[in-house]
């Protein structure tokens, strides 16, 4: 795998052009920005209100689609920010710094791609797997979980998701969903059985993240992960997003702070110090 | 978006700081703004970088030994201000000194370095040693001493609260660096700030930065615990202002001493209120955090004509 | 709204607090409510009236002659908080205690009286003749003695900032008041908030009231001149509950001494949060400016139901 | 002159029904409160945005009119709180609590009356006027003064007011307006020369009241004005909104604070401590 090249972060204003649910749990947002700009898949943006009294911290949402000055993102409602956002309408201004982070790697032979997205893990692997439509000789198989069938924006999956819920409620007619953890539908699927070496790409929930570790790992497959950390500034300066991870380079039980949001968010699992927590000084 | 007629500076006019005369008179506040190369990747249609009429970066704080911080989470966020807990993560005076402080001279970084230590021998120790390394240094500009930090354990607590303290780090810095500019960055969180800033001024400095961080604490409603693991962090952003002036107001008209005022300064009318008190440039902190171009478009913003 | 599972307690269960028993935990804070009278003119289609729920009414604080207070303006609004310099206008003890007080009886308000002086000996006579008039008194519960008015200008600004002065203080009013509830409302304004609640605690108070406001300052940026015509003012409101809790938590684990909570209180979850920290009541200040109904509504809220 | 009897304040909540500029510097708010309230021309009401981050102090604003549960206000977009005001939208919810204050007296003899309103100081007026209107028998001279012809709310005033201008741009096609000074216009109008002892009530930006107070001293007329304190509460409780006034009982000399939002925000010009401010202690 490569990784691809990344540019410089542009700080610039966005107009929402559209603020929408795709599903029970997502809303969809496409800013027009005053630029056009493109991305990496796995990169994201702080993207806050503009105005007199904006959010003290910009949120971070994953890159969902970029098409000239038109950028889209999925995002849930969960707290203050996202309670704001969904309360835009087309018109509202906002701003915009991105694309940010080290994106997902590109396979650069043609190692086989698994996807494990759950929920609002969706866009970074949505985008990636956009990207690959013009690598057709590229085998991926991509999952998907979500939490009933409302969840699931449908719409927006082409029929290579393999979707799970955790509940079979409403999924549509002519849809098709497996109940239980995304994970477990991978562990499950007879087209990972065929003993090749794949590589697995994953954005979720931090059990999700560690489950699909722990899948990889049993396999001896390779890993990335997109952590969600909470941030601060989403571009290196505060240090308030670290990630523990392994420091190979001064010896095998030495660990170091990454930074999510300027090495992330996307980590080798291997590199991740899950296991034994880093002590703080 | 129109100045006041009372304003009557030019915010990229050089200006003297002791030794040291400064490009400009908006600044990036210490722990906000890395060690201020971050900026060379941000990019904006409006400015030819972040550094664009930035008198200084000051620099996050550096310890004699490098630090890993405190747990996370290290961040709470308030309708109004942010908590941080981030326990002066820093790569240590060595690398500093031997790579950061370099590449930001070769970048043409305005730089002030910011140091925190826990005696006053060290202060003098780290500052002997930049004077001797970076004499030859054009773009370093000067050395904030940070004599507030509220998240470290080691005693930090209480460090810089007593003016005996602050007397003895500033003396100790003083007398090693004859030729930048010196200043002392004070705690908020005492009886009388004026008192500390009159015991900086006494022991030499050019100037107190003022304020650091407010003491605060944030709950988790789901647990009753507090959010961040250190319980207490630092206050900071446009909630902490009103403080921020009262402090700057209480030095200024009190301790005789230049002021470098930072506290909640987001957009060029919050950073006009601290000019209006009589501070001598201002700094950029959780502001900066949010836009890498805050503090240029502040800059650019209190430009008349 | 719902509520977390740690939060056991029921709101309007009578509690003890020193020789009283106050008929429920969420007050009004002192100032924010006038002398508790006002609220009956009010109506909501949701409360019988203001005062229901309501623990106790802390009445605006009283000293020993009427003042007029400050120049207008008084109040300066910032994006999170309010800033005021009323500077303790109120009818004076001898009103007060003909007046306003046997109409808080006649009303059956729950009452604290807040009591502030500038020596000692006047809050032993202030509690010394409110006990011989009320002692008949139902619903007056206690006094809770300002130690902390960052706005009067007669020294009032140090008053309250040394342990000896509030011991003095509490000593004076603690040997006239045996059987009534006696707090002492603590300024925030000082290095250490927990030595001054240990003071007050041996000096017997039966719970310290944190905090009073913060002190602060706006500007006015057509003019570069403070808003207030004293400079300074007490800042308030959401901005400062970071703080609050800080010197909250300061207090209960460093003084061990009940604490009735006070400092950006505006919702059940605000509150909830004081009481996470080990708080015994509660005071809604700047919010119930707003509404005359925010401290009933809290209670009504932190009922289980 | 009779004080109207005055109830209790009520705290409700209200739903925006529209909020549409009626002149160039005017808005008018309607809203829909939660039960019927009643006014007396010269009360205010505390406004507030509803939801999590409302203002720290409520705005204070005149009652222009009330139906039922519709209460109208008219206001001008001077700062943080009536910026964020103009942005809402029918169906935001607003907090109210009102009617508060001290109305302006009505007449009970015949005894002519002057109304001397400038800017957002018309909807008192234009409501004390309202109520007259059941009264034929009542001489009423109004003014109202504005910037220019396009600040004036033309729809809303009927024939029986005179306008002036501080310029004469934008008057519309049939309207008619003086240039200067509303007190100007006022002390030159013909119809108040006829030597008989009138009554002046004044709303408006200060100047415009004290000019109010002389123009009715000049002539030895009764006056009242109301006059706009800011206010932190509006109910009487902070002492924030503290207006000096004569407490003739205690002597000619002596002063005392009477709050605007209980005692006022009408006050009799005579009680007013204007030429000889109060010292505060
Ligand atoms: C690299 C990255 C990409 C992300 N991409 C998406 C996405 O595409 N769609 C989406 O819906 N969400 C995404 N998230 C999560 C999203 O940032 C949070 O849901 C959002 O910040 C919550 O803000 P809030 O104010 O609504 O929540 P609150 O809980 O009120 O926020 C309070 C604070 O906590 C932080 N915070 C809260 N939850 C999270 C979280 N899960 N991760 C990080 N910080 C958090 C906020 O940024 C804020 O500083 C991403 C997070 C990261 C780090
Ligand atoms: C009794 C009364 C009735 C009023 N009626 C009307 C009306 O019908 N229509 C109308 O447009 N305006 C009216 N006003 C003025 C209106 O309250 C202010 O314009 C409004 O508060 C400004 O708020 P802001 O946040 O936009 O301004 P800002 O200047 O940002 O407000 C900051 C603070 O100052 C206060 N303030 C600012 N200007 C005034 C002012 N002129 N009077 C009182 N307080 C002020 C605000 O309440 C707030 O606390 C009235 C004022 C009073 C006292
Ligand atoms: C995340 C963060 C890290 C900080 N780190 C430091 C630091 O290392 N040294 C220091 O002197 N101040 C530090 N500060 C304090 C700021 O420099 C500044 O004094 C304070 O935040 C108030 O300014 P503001 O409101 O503009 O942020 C830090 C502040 C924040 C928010
Ligand atoms: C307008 C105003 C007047 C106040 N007057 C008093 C007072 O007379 N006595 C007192 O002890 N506290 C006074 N306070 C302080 C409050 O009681 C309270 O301690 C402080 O405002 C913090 O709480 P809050 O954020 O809920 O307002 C006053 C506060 C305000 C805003
Ligand atoms: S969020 Fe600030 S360093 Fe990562
Ligand atoms: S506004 Fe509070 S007393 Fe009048």
């Amino acid at each position: 795998m490569v990784d691809p090249e990344i540019g410089p972060a542009v700080s610039c204003d966005g107009v929402v052009m559209s603020n929408e649910p795709v599903s029970s749990g997502l809303v969809r947002l496409d800013l027009e920005l005053d630029q056009p700009l493109s991305f990496q898949p796995g990169q994201f943006a702080m993207l806050n209100l503009a105005g007199a009294d904006p959010l003290v911290f910009s949120r971070p949402f994953s890159i969902f689609k970029a098409d000239g000055r038109r950028m889209s993102f999925l995002y849930r409602i969960v707290g203050r920010g996202t309670r704001a956002m969904g309360a835009l309408v087309p018109g509202d201004a906002m701003t915009f710094l991105g694309p940010l982070g080290r994106p997902f790697p590109q396979p650069e032979t043609d190692q086989p791609v698994v996807l494990i997205a759950g929920g609002v893990g969706l866009p970074p692997l949505a985008a990636w797997l956009a990207r690959r439509s013009d690598h057709p000789g590229l085998e991926i198989q991509a999952f998907f979980g979500a939490r009933d069938g409302a969840d699931v924006p449908w719409d927006l999956l082409d029929d290579r998701w393999d979707v799970s819920v955790d509940s079979l409620k409403d999924v549509p007619d002519g849809r098709r969903a497996w109940k239980g953890l995304v994970t477990d539908l991978a562990a499950t699927s007879k087209d990972l059985q065929d003993g090749r070496n794949r590589m697995v790409l994953a954005c979720g929930p931090t059990p999700l993240l560690k489950a699909a570790a722990r899948f990889a790992e049993a396999r001896g497959w390779g890993c990335w992960l997109s952590l969600e950390e909470h941030m601060g500034c989403g571009y290196g300066v505060c240090k308030g997003c670290v990630v523990p991870v392994l420091d190979p380079d001064k010896g095998p039980e030495a660990r170091r702070n990454a930074t999510c949001c300027q090495e992330g968010p996307v980590f080798n699992a291997e590199l991740l110090a899950w296991k034994r927590p880093h002590r703080s000084q | 978006m129109s100045l006041p007629d009372w304003w009557t500076i030019d915010p990229n006019q050089p200006f003297t700081l002791g030794p040291r005369l400064f490009p400009g008179r908006i600044w990036t506040a210490s722990g906000c703004f890395a060690y201020g190369l971050t900026g060379h990747d941000m990019k904006s249609a409006n400015f030819t970088s972040p550094y664009q009429g930035l008198g200084a970066v000051v620099t996050k704080t550096v310890t004699p030994q490098p630090r890993a911080g405190n747990p996370m989470p290290r961040l709470a966020e308030t309708p109004m201000g942010a908590i941080n807990s981030i326990g002066l993560e820093n790569v240590g005076f060595g690398e500093f000194l031997a790579e950061t402080l370099p590449a930001l001279e070769r970048k043409g970084v305005p730089t002030v370095v910011s140091l925190a230590a826990t005696r006053p021998d060290e202060f003098g120790d780290m500052v002997a040693m930049l004077h001797e390394t970076a004499a030859g240094f054009t773009h370093w500009h000067g050395v904030e001493i940070n004599l507030s930090c509220p998240n470290v354990a080691e005693g930090g607590h209480d460090f810089g609260r007593d003016p005996a303290t602050v007397s003895a780090c500033v003396r100790a810095a003083r007398r090693n660096l004859p030729d930048r500019a010196l200043l002392a960055k004070l705690t908020p969180n005492v009886t009388d700030i004026a008192e500390l800033a009159t015991a900086a001024a006494e022991a030499g400095v050019d100037a107190v930065s003022a304020i650091n961080t407010v003491i605060g604490l944030e709950v988790d409603l789901e647990t009753g615990r507090p959010v961040l693991p250190r319980r207490f962090g630092g206050y900071s952003g446009p909630a902490i202002r009103p403080i921020a002036l009262a402090k700057v107001d209480e030095i200024v008209t009190r301790a005789g001493v230049p002021v470098v005022a930072v506290g909640g300064i987001g957009d060029f009318r919050d950073a006009l209120k601290f000019f209006a008190l009589g501070a001598v440039a201002v700094q950029v902190g959780t502001a900066q955090m949010r836009d890498p171009f805050a503090a240029a478009r502040i800059s650019r913003n209190l430009i008349r004509g």
